[in-house]
């Protein structure tokens, strides 16, 4: 599908407030189905706020989210999972004491997906999870619980998938497995929004990135080009300063 | 397993008592509940201690006299923990009844942990002998199976109270009257028959203050101040005991002069309240007389001063304390005793009839036992009493009413 | 009759302060639901007995002696119980079963060694070594009631409150004045990252742990006077009301807690005042508004909400 | 065969057959409808604890709730008793809805609030206000309605329901889902689960279950105060009960009840005399070391434990 279709998540002037600080102060940036997009920007930029909100885990205090041309700022999570929102998350919470299967299982029975998810045992082996599939989550090494994570998001079947640094902490192999398997998805429709700090990575998989900095947006285009902006440079460094 | 553990405690019980009924046992079981801890705990032990010193004095002297066989048989006395705990109590009355099979049944003290005997008695067909559960709810017409030991029921015990401030107040100026109680049971019925007397008395005076707090009540200044407020002539406070050394701690130590002040257990647990609220906070305290101080004319068992010297040599570490609740479980003991030795058998029904023939008959160091046709005690009536220093730095009991007991006058206004 | 309210409800407040302060410290350093916390109070008050009753000294030295005594006890206790309550899975809520059978051990040994009887000691024992100084500021005679606003309360609970303060403060300084302090406040806010840190968490704790008691056990010396009398049964209601006090203050915040018996304090008398019948009802009420409306307490940032 | 009927086959069948059986063999009856209801309650609070981590500490307030249900219907409205026990139900569900707020509460907090809600409903049916309706502390007495035996049975009955819904629970994607939730809320959410409509449901059925055991525990009394039926030690009992044996799993509290009420039940029998010591020192040993309950010797080993 091409990048150009219309947009199935739009973000407009949203705001996002705890106490004094503006975590979010007016964000606005869209992804089209089969679009990959990255979300970059220094720590504390807004990018995790943003799928947060996205994802209802926030409701915003201003502005307005869009899915499919409905308004659904401020819904309860699994709702927008029913929608066709999912995410994982930076640090995986998969159900512990849960074997690795009916943690897929839950997903799989509750998510709602408008169309037919796929097959747990196809779910299992595409992400090499068949080996530990009767194991309680709190075996699994890192990886395999981030893995896990993601396998719980495609149960329900998104149509929009948000990714919150799922490289960090993966060996190159398994960033290229990763990277082919978020393309995969893509191809098939799926928009996925990337929150990464690893630049090749985000190099490698997105169509194009926004560049936030202090809750807004800063610049919208292809990581090459963004490189190339002293506005985005400045940020990078200064954040790095600052870090 | 519970089975295994029952079936053994069965043969066991079997083993100990032959089954056969006509000959006699080897040994009379009077199976009762003590809670050695939680919210009862102080009520229940001087009961239950005093049941045991009997039990104790008997077994020396070779047991109890028993009618039924005509002869003395010893006495068994099977008592379980229930730890002031309701669920814990109904199981183990029905371990009496059931598994150890006793032949007398006594209820724990007071009426929470009496409440779960009393259905249980009554379907197992067991006479139970409450001692101090003074629950209006358990006495029924058409329950036969329980009658009160050793306390008046609560509906008529503050009668002389009532009589007193309907009758001698007047003359004395008594007008205005403050009610407070604590919002259980015990106290509550004692405070809706107090209201009752005075309304039916007719008499020129009015309850001005008339507030209940709740048991756990354990600080009264601010009640205190708002009972002066009203400028009462007479306070009546109905409470526990630990409510009653809460009250009169906090009166004396904000000063507050009530001219006629009314506490129940100055009088029936006087030395606990003496060691907690001392000699001075006591003066001038009306209160109900408690049998040790009237001496009553004994005709069954020991006096009060003989059972009191050997609750001390039983109890020298005054862990246990001496007081009316004592004189309740000796009380139970000795309605107990005199029943074996009227009854014609150890049929329930017959210690029922047994115990009922007693009523006005039986008299001893707690008064003359008097049960009415649903088993209630109206017997027993305490009269009501003033605390005047004994110049000894002590206190002694004048009682004031009724007349015709009266060993002196009230001091009103207490200075 | 307001105004006696408000005052005896600050008086008797502050006290409550005090009895809620120790389980606070132990459950914001430590995550613990000590329900044993009254039956630190109570053994508290017997030892103000003993000292009071069998050396005839004023009880107020029952409270150094009852602080040393208690928070050694309590680090103890601490080794024996809760680095292995802490390796289980769900130790917050298993502190609660924990502590409650610590609780039950406590209630029958003291049974077993003192009886089940109430026991006080005479209110004009307390800060009799006072006497003539409190006669000298406030006038009255020596044994009488102290006069405040024109009305009269107890000496006793003069002198209670103002320990209380003196605690309270003394706990201030220790959090926010001495290097151990700002360990606990930083266990407090953050256990997980004081672990990484380097910071010796289980001797922070146990020391936390220790004065927890330590303030217990000092509100144990004045209940005797607060509640009338106390029997080894007593340390299960004041569990409960330390729970709706700290609960009012902000769980995990020790000085919230200072705010949170005041406001108990007060709202119970006004209420005993007015509704006498129902007052036992308002403190969990008010506990249970409190969490719902404000779920982090009155003077709490921490989130608590599921 | 599917291992929902496995369950019902072979561990809620045998169970109550043999409480079924039980009566005409032992003649303790109060103690077998006893176990019967702390096997009711420890399965109501393996509902909300083990499937959703939610600790009701104040679980009486259902039962009591439920008790006086059953009261008020039998004395005002002079109901059959099978009647006033699905009122009881109702009762207990109608409390839990009132209550249903505190579930934004976690972990402590949720705890605390709920012993304190709990307490106020003690405190409320108990107040003499009330005592034209239920009696206020002055105790019910409900002979019309005594009969132990079929008491007895309608507990089976109750518990046959209550078996019947952890079995559902344990077999079911609903029931796995209410685990979601106790493991991660956000995650759940995010598998598609409403959380809170989760949380509610296992509220109120853990409620419901409460609350029917008061009705038959009523029934089977008959007379009764509120300090009976809002005693805290059901809360307790029914907790350490649960989770003596396991929470999340069927057979888990059925162990922990039918061990530790028996050893209870024996220590009782046997030496009275220092049943609360040892009952403490037992619950206190449970926590420290097997904070998983009796099932985690077998899943440690790497059984299947239903």
């Amino acid at each position: 599908m091409s990048p150009k279709s219309a947009p199935i998540l739009e973000a407009s002037g949203v705001v996002k407030r705890f106490g004094g600080f503006h975590a979010l102060d007016g964000l606005n940036f869209h992804v089209a189905p089969g679009e990959i997009l990255g979300l970059v920007g220094p720590n504390g930029s807004g990018k995790t706020t943003a799928i947060n909100v996205i994802s209802g885990l926030y409701a915003p205090d201003g502005g307005r989210v869009s899915f499919r041309g409905q308004s659904v700022g401020g819904m309860a999570s699994h709702r927008l999972v029913h929608l066709g929102i999912n995410r994982t998350f930076q640090v995986p919470k998969p159900f512990l004491s849960l074997t690795v299967r009916q943690n897929i299982e839950v997903a799989l029975a509750y998510g709602r997906a408008a169309s037919a998810p796929p097959a747990m045992a196809s779910l299992l082996d595409a992400f090499h999870l068949s080996e530990v599939a009767d194991r309680p989550a709190r075996d699994l090494n890192n990886v395999q619980q981030k893995t896990l994570d993601l396998v719980r998001a495609l149960s329900t079947g998104p149509q929009l998938l948000l990714l919150d640094e799922l490289a960090a902490g993966l060996n190159p192999t398994e960033l290229d497995w990763i990277a082919g398997r978020i393309k995969a998805l893509a191809q098939a429709g799926m928009a996925i929004v990337v929150v990464e700090h690893l630049m090749g990575f985000i190099e490698q998989i997105t169509d194009r990135v926004i560049v936030m900095n202090a809750g807004k947006e800063i610049f919208e285009g292809t990581l090459a080009v963004a490189v190339t902006v002293p506005q985005v440079v400045e940020v990078f460094l200064g954040g790095e300063h600052a870090a | 397993m519970i089975r295994k553990i029952a079936m053994a405690l069965v043969a066991g019980l079997m083993l100990a008592t032959p089954a056969l009924a006509a000959d006699p046992p080897a040994e009379i079981k009077i199976g009762t509940l003590y809670a050695s801890s939680g919210r009862f705990a102080s009520i229940s032990m001087p009961v239950h201690s005093a049941l045991k010193i009997w039990v104790d004095q008997k077994n020396a002297e070779g047991g109890v006299y028993v009618k039924a066989f005509d002869k003395k048989i010893p006495i068994k006395l099977v008592a379980y923990d229930d730890q002031s705990n309701t669920a814990t109590a109904s199981t183990l009355y029905n371990q009496l009844i059931t598994q150890d099979k006793v032949d007398l049944l006594v209820a724990d003290s007071g009426s929470v942990l009496t409440a779960p005997a009393v259905a249980i008695a009554r379907d197992h067909k067991m006479f139970l002998f409450d001692q101090t559960g003074t629950g209006a709810s358990f006495f029924s017409k058409d329950n036969p199976y329980i009658a009160l030991m050793a306390d008046p029921v609560s509906t008529i015990w503050p009668k002389p109270v009532a009589d007193f401030l309907t009758q001698d107040g007047p003359k004395l100026g008594i007008k205005k009257i403050a009610l407070l109680y604590s919002t259980n049971e015990f106290t509550g019925t004692q405070a809706n028959a107090v209201r009752k007397f005075i309304k039916e008395a007719n008499a020129p005076v009015e309850i001005v203050y008339d507030q209940g707090v709740p048991t756990e009540t354990s600080n009264y200044t601010v009640i205190i101040n708002n009972i002066r407020a009203k400028q009462p002539d007479a306070v009546i406070h109905l409470g526990y005991a630990p409510n009653d050394i809460a009250f009169l701690r906090n009166v004396n130590e904000v000063g507050a002069k009530f001219k006629w002040l009314f506490c129940i257990y100055p009088g029936l647990e006087t030395e606990l309240l003496e060691k907690n609220v001392g000699v001075k906070g006591m003066q001038h305290v009306f209160t109900y007389v408690p049998p040790s101080e009237l001496n009553y004319p004994v005709n069954f068992g020991m006096k009060m001063p003989e059972f009191r010297a050997l609750w001390n040599k039983t109890f020298p570490d005054g862990k246990v304390e001496f007081g009316f609740n004592a004189v309740a479980g000796y009380t139970t003991a000795l309605v107990i005793e005199k029943t074996l030795s009227v009854a014609t058998s150890l049929d329930q029904m017959e210690l029922r009839r047994a115990v009922f023939s007693l009523s006005g008959q039986l008299k001893t160091l707690d008064g003359t036992f008097a049960l009415d046709e649903t088993g209630g005690q109206i017997g027993e009536l305490t009269p009501l009493g003033q605390l005047e220093p004994d110049g000894k730095g002590g206190l002694k009991f004048v009682a004031v009413y009724p007349h015709d007991v009266a060993t002196g006058k009230p001091v009103y206004p207490r200075p | 009759m307001l105004v006696y309210a408000l005052v005896a409800g600050l008086l008797f407040g502050l006290y409550f302060s005090l009895v809620g302060i120790g389980l606070n410290l132990v459950f914001g350093v430590m995550r613990i639901v000590n329900l044993a916390h009254g039956d630190f109070l109570m053994l508290g008050a017997f030892i103000a007995v003993g000292v009071s009753a069998l050396a005839g000294f004023d009880p107020l030295f029952a409270v150094p002696l009852a602080f040393v005594v208690f928070v050694l006890v309590g680090l103890v206790l601490y080794y024996l119980l809760v680095p292995r309550l802490q390796g289980s899975v769900d130790p917050e809520m298993l502190s609660i079963i924990l502590f409650f059978g610590l609780s039950q051990v406590i209630e029958a040994l003291t049974t077993i060694a003192f009886g089940t009887s109430e026991r006080s000691i005479d209110s004009g024992e307390l800060g009799k070594i006072l006497a003539g100084l409190r006669v000298h500021v406030f006038g009255g005679d020596a044994d009488g009631p102290v006069e405040l606003l024109g009305q009269s309360f107890p000496t006793s609970w003069v002198i209670s409150a103002a320990v209380s303060v003196v605690a309270i403060l003394l706990v201030y300084v220790y959090l926010y004045r001495t290097r151990l302090g700002t360990l606990t406040r930083a266990v407090m806010s953050r256990r997980e990252e004081a672990f990484a840190t380097g910071i010796n968490v289980d001797r922070v704790s146990a020391v936390a742990f220790g004065i927890g008691l330590g303030l217990a056990a000092i509100a144990g010396v004045f209940a005797p006077f607060m509640f009338g009398s106390v029997t080894p049964a007593f340390g299960e209601d004041a569990t409960v009301t330390s729970f709706a006090i700290v609960v009012l203050g902000s769980l995990g915040n020790p000085l919230g807690t200072a705010l949170g018996g005041v406001v108990y304090g007060i709202s119970y008398m006004v209420v005993q005042t007015y509704l006498s019948s129902w007052a036992d009802l308002l403190p969990y009420v008010l506990l249970i508004l409190i969490l719902l409306l404000r779920p982090s307490g009155l003077l709490g940032r921490r989130v608590r909400v599921a | 065969m599917p291992s929902a009927l496995r369950h019902l086959l072979f561990i809620v069948a045998p169970l109550l057959a043999v409480f079924a059986i039980l009566p005409s063999v032992y003649e303790n009856h109060l103690m077998l409808f006893n176990f019967v209801v702390f096997l009711i309650l420890a399965q109501g609070v393996n509902v909300i604890y083990g499937f959703t981590g939610y600790l009701p500490f104040g679980y009486v307030g259902f039962f009591g709730g439920g008790a006086y249900g059953f009261a008020v219907m039998v004395m005002h409205l002079h109901a059959s008793a099978p009647v006033a026990v699905v009122v009881a139900g109702l009762a207990g569900v109608a409390l839990g809805l009132l209550l249903s707020p505190l579930l934004r509460l976690s972990g402590a907090y949720f705890a605390i609030a709920n012993l304190a809600a709990a307490l106020a409903v003690l405190h409320f049916v108990a107040n003499p206000a009330l005592e034209t309706i239920t009696r206020g502390p002055y105790g019910v007495s409900l002979t019309a309605t005594f009969n132990p035996n079929a008491a007895y049975a309608a507990a089976l009955v109750v518990l046959a329901l209550t078996m019947g819904a952890v079995v559902f629970l344990k077999n079911s994607r609903f029931g796995l889902a209410l685990q979601s939730v106790r493991e991660d809320p956000v995650s759940a959410a995010m598998a598609g689960v409403s959380v809170v409509r989760m949380r509610v449901i296992a509220w109120l059925a853990s409620a419901l279950i409460a609350g029917l055991a008061g009705g038959v525990y009523a029934w089977y009394v008959s007379v009764f105060f509120p300090d009976n039926v809002f005693s805290g030690t059901f809360s307790i009992f029914a907790i350490v009960f649960a989770l003596f044996g396991g929470v999340a799993t069927i057979v888990g509290p059925i162990v922990g009840v039918l061990l530790l009420y028996g050893v209870y039940n024996l220590i009782g029998f046997t030496t009275p005399q220092y049943f609360q010591l040892i009952y403490g020192l037992l619950i206190m040993g449970l926590v420290l070391f097997l904070p998983a309950g009796l099932v985690s010797l077998a899943t440690r080993r790497g059984w299947h434990v239903p």
